[in-house]
């Protein structure tokens, strides 16, 4: 091989790379706007459905449940609190399941919902089916607990997934509340206010 | 696609089995007959829907293989009884409430048998060259494809013509879920539960409640020199251990071995399954390690993972270790090797 | 201190049993239906991957890390990890042929394959995504080249005893292979519950 | 274009798609095969991000075959193919963003095809620009193919439905969406493919004879 060779080879693969590089750059400079505002819209929307009569909902802070990053905000409509929302995870029976909890001011459940699991499919993943989630609707931290038995006034179990049904409503939704309760409420609900005026 | 082609051909020309068909047949009736007890004392305490569920996963088990049989142009062995066998311990292993019409749950032993003998078996070659047990596999496939049917358990009744008696936990879901407390509040005190587990009177699958008509057909298995001592012995000797060493709740050492001995598929597992010549090892140090696995894992999956029952798993785990284990032993324990070979000649 | 052991102790024992990348991510599995037809070939491929697999996870975490995450550049990881991979392969290669040609007539061969094995980029690309940190990232490697080794291993013992039996035609070769994975990964769902991560 | 070589377009397309289907019968790229294969949307997805990349390595190679130094040339492959790769992973999270989050990894893994590689080398290094694009349809169709047929199974079998609409209201066979199963319906189709293969040979032997 001459040096005129190497040289040759070199330009070569130096053009092609320094192409390809800014075709990429080119293409990165235009999808990652759109993929970071698909994430943030498809955020929203998460929250809006959990909180559908709110017209806004602004978040208030970061808090770590099984030292995992998770998120809670304030929903308002004109001027008036509606309720919290809460990010919270619990722990299942194969995975920490990502929840997402509504719940009024007065710190009961309105509506749940599972952004993430890996629960067994057949059993543990019915956790995202309407009929468990409205089992936590309207019970308060008290209330949410649960039975194997037949109950409206707690939480009854999926059948044969008691792990999974307590992961979600004793440890995620429990929790979730539970931080509500100590941070906005007892922290003085004024402070919620001013993070976001 | 060409080199798999000439291999083949040199495949087919291998002489295929282990042991003559006399043999293999004496051994499957044998082997079913021990069973008997355990099966009775199923249908006594499940009713007539235990018999049903069996028996429809025997005739399952030999239709399918007489199809494949007749659909691969083989000669039909359905004789030989190992259908017969692996339906009878398929059906064994089932809970009788899966005799149910709405919802409708019959279809389950079914494909479950299909997926034992025609899947796990005669796919691999037929008796003697399955690498899993064919009667466990079937078992798993339904449990993870109908998890719910899998497990609803009846109540033991004695009303035998029952056809929806009420439901109830196993002794072990319960230990999993509310601890041994909770437990010995079900079956009053600790002399009653151990009463309760070694008839059978409590829920489980079909035959594996009644430890002891269990222990009556295993000991006629070591008696006719059909199975050895070693694996059920290091099994449950292994799990013993660990559910004594572990198995409390807090401190080391205050389990309860006697309860998890006795109760799940321990008794049935150890005996009947992994006992399979062709699925586990064929030399006496390898079973021993074998069982010792055996029981390890299912004190793993029982104390630490997510089912409440780890015998079955724990068995098809090491069923995929038995090959390396025969090959690691043989290759350094000569003698056990003569005595082997010596053996299965005779 | 104690934790942080733990939890490497737990990414180890999640990656190779519970999380096994070929049973239940199903990476990997060109090689392993290729290479798994014989005991040794299984035996010295999972050594030769595992080894190069730590390595590559640790550089690609290096790189990751304090190179492309300060440049925000990390939309070009997988042309980056690819790199690495190829660069480690071509490397060791050398230097083994150099410093250890006995090593090398034993598992130089597997070096060249292994650059196609998609374990290999799979584990830094989690790593990144998961943000694992440099020790978490060589255990998860590590976990995953031992996950890998075992069900090699499994497998050739389960095919060198399918050699002799009489399988259906259409089934022979890789079909059945894929039925036996099948199984394996059957039976290897009893770990599934063991560890959540 | 003269008529042969059109013809030549057309073999080559099916080519691709039934003597040398890349999972069926050359048994590359396997990975993707089961592990997204859980549902049909899923699979479809990911046999057209497949399909994507093919076309355009083999389109670029193709066109820079005269200007790559042979030398060099499986550096430069890795670069357009995983240049193809990025560029079909940050469409698809654009664009599709809740697929894309459950098997944005396996797209990612698209670099590591053999089977991308294998064609790069040996077809379109050494090819026309339309002979390229039409093997890289081939070969991405027939791959493309073989994951709608075994999601299509997959998802009825193990879901009782079909792109999400419910077929029937129970679910089946549960295990087919699991990996187990997966390995299991992979498996069983390469058999039946093998079987038609025998048959089909055989036919045609005898009316040859």
């Amino acid at each position: 091989m001459t040096g005129k060779d190497i040289v040759k080879i070199t330009l070569n693969l130096v053009v092609i790379y320094v192409i390809g590089g800014l075709i990429l750059a080119l293409v990165y400079a235009t999808a990652s706007p759109v993929i970071f505002k698909n994430n943030e819209k498809a955020k929203q929307e998460a929250l809006k459905q959990l909180m559908p009569d709110a017209d806004a909902i602004n978040k208030v802070g970061d808090w770590a449940p099984h030292e995992k990053h998770a998120e809670y905000f304030v929903a308002k409509k004109g001027d008036e609190t509606l309720g919290y929302v809460v990010q919270s995870f619990g722990k299942g029976y194969s995975s920490y399941i990502d929840t997402l909890i509504a719940v009024d001011k007065d710190y009961t459940v309105r509506k749940i919902n599972i952004l993430h699991h890996a629960e067994t499919p057949g059993l543990g993943d019915e956790i995202e089916l309407d009929y468990f989630k409205d089992r936590l609707k309207g019970k308060d931290i008290d209330h949410l607990k649960v039975m194997k038995t037949e109950t409206t006034e707690y939480v009854e179990a999926i059948s044969g997934a008691t792990i999974s049904s307590r992961a979600v409503t004793e440890d995620a939704v429990k929790n979730g509340v539970n931080f509500l309760i100590k941070t906005v409420k007892e922290g003085g609900s004024g402070n919620v206010s001013e993070h976001h005026n | 696609m060409e080199a798999t082609k000439k291999e083949h051909q040199l495949i087919v020309s291998v002489s295929p089995h282990v042991k003559t068909d006399e043999t293999t047949s004496r051994i499957m009736w044998s082997v079913s007959l021990a069973l008997l007890p355990a099966a009775l004392a199923g249908v006594y305490f499940f009713g007539l829907r235990a018999l049903f569920i069996t028996a429809l996963c025997i005739v399952s088990s030999a239709v399918f293989e007489q199809l494949y049989f007749r659909m691969v142009g083989k000669k039909s062995a359905v004789g030989d009884g190992s259908a017969f066998l692996t339906g009878l311990l398929l059906g064994m292993n089932m809970p009788a409430s899966l005799w149910s019409f709405s919802p409708f749950t019959v279809h389950v032993p079914v494909i479950a048998s299909f997926v034992a003998v025609v899947i796990t078996k005669q796919l691999f070659g037929g008796l003697g060259f399955n690498v899993f047990n064919p009667a466990l596999i079937g078992r798993a496939f339904a449990l993870i494809s109908w998890p719910k049917a899998m497990t609803i358990w009846s109540e033991p009744t004695a009303a035998f013509l029952a056809m929806d008696a009420k439901t109830t936990a196993t002794p072990l879901g319960i230990l999993k879920e509310e601890g041994v407390v909770k437990l010995l509040e079900v079956f009053g005190d600790k002399m009653s539960l151990y009463m309760h587990l070694l008839t059978g009177n409590r829920a489980g699958s079909i035959g594996e409640t009644s430890a002891i008509a269990i222990l009556i057909g295993g000991l006629f298995l070591l008696y006719r020199g059909y199975i050895t001592w070693h694996i059920p012995v290091s099994f449950l000797g292994t799990a013993a251990v660990i559910a004594w060493v572990f198995g409390g709740k807090g401190a080391l050492f205050t389990g309860d071995p006697i309860v998890h001995l006795i109760s799940g598929g321990m008794m049935l597992g150890a005996w009947f399954m992994a006992t399979d010549y062709v699925t586990s090892p064929s030399v006496r140090k390898g079973q021993i390690i074998f069982g010792i696995g055996c029981g390890f894992l299912t004190m793993l999956i029982r104390l630490k993972g997510g089912y409440p029952e780890g015998v079955m798993f724990a068995i098809l785990i090491m069923n995929c270790f038995a090959p390396i284990i025969d090959r690691g032993v043989k290759s350094k324990v000569f003698g056990a090797v003569k005595q082997n070979t010596a053996k299965e000649n005779k | 201190m104690n934790s942080e052991f733990i939890k490497l102790f737990e990414l180890i024992i999640s990656a190779s049993l519970i999380n096994n990348f070929v049973f239940t991510r199903f990476l990997g599995l060109c090689i392993f239906f290729g290479v798994s037809k014989k005991m040794e070939t299984a035996v010295g491929m999972s050594i030769t991957f595992t080894a190069v697999m730590m390595i590559s996870a640790a550089m690609s975490w290096v790189i990751f890390n304090f190179i492309m995450i300060p440049l925000d550049i990390t939309f070009l990881k997988i042309i980056v990890f690819i790199g690495v991979v190829a660069g480690l392969v071509q490397a060791s290669d050398t230097i083994m042929r150099k410093v250890a040609p006995g090593l090398y007539y034993k598992l130089g061969i597997y070096l060249a394959l292994i650059s196609t094995n998609c374990i290999i980029l799979a584990v830094p690309l989690v790593n990144a995504g998961e943000k694992y940190s440099l020790l978490q990232s060589i255990a998860f490697a590590f976990g995953s080249g031992i996950g890998f080794a075992l069900a090699m291993i499994i497998m050739a013992s389960i095919r060198e005893k399918l050699e002799l039996a009489d399988v259906p035609a259409p089934f022979r070769g890789l079909p059945m292979a894929f039925v036996v994975t099948g199984l394996i990964a059957l039976a290897f769902t009893g770990f599934s519950g063991l560890i959540t991560l | 274009m003269s008529q042969s070589t059109t013809i030549n377009i057309k073999d080559q397309i099916l080519n691709g798609i039934v003597k040398e289907n890349t999972i069926f019968k050359l048994a590359l790229s396997l990975c993707p095969s089961i592990a997204v294969t859980n549902n049909l949307k899923n699979g479809v997805l990911m046999g057209i991000a497949v399909l994507f990349v093919q076309v355009m390595v083999n389109i670029t190679i193709s066109l820079l075959r005269n200007v790559i130094q042979p030398k060099v040339r499986l550096p430069i492959f890795m670069l357009v193919i995983s240049g193809w790769v990025t560029v079909t992973d940050m469409t698809m999270a654009a664009t599709v963003p809740d697929v894309y989050k459950q098997m944005g990894l396996y797209i990612q893994l698209i670099v590591a095809f053999a089977s991308i590689l294998a064609r790069a080398e040996m077809f379109a290094s050494k090819n026309k620009f339309i002979p390229s694009m039409a093997d890289g349809i081939g070969m991405g169709i027939g791959f493309l193919f073989a994951l709608t047929v075994i999601s299509f199974f997959r998802e009825l079998l193990g879901k009782g439905s079909l792109w999400g609409m419910p077929i029937v209201h129970t679910k089946p066979v549960l295990m087919f969406i699991l990996p187990a199963g997966g390995f299991f319906a992979v498996g069983i189709l390469m058999a039946f493919f093998n079987w038609i293969d025998a048959r089909y040979m055989k036919k045609s032997s005898h009316a040859a004879h």
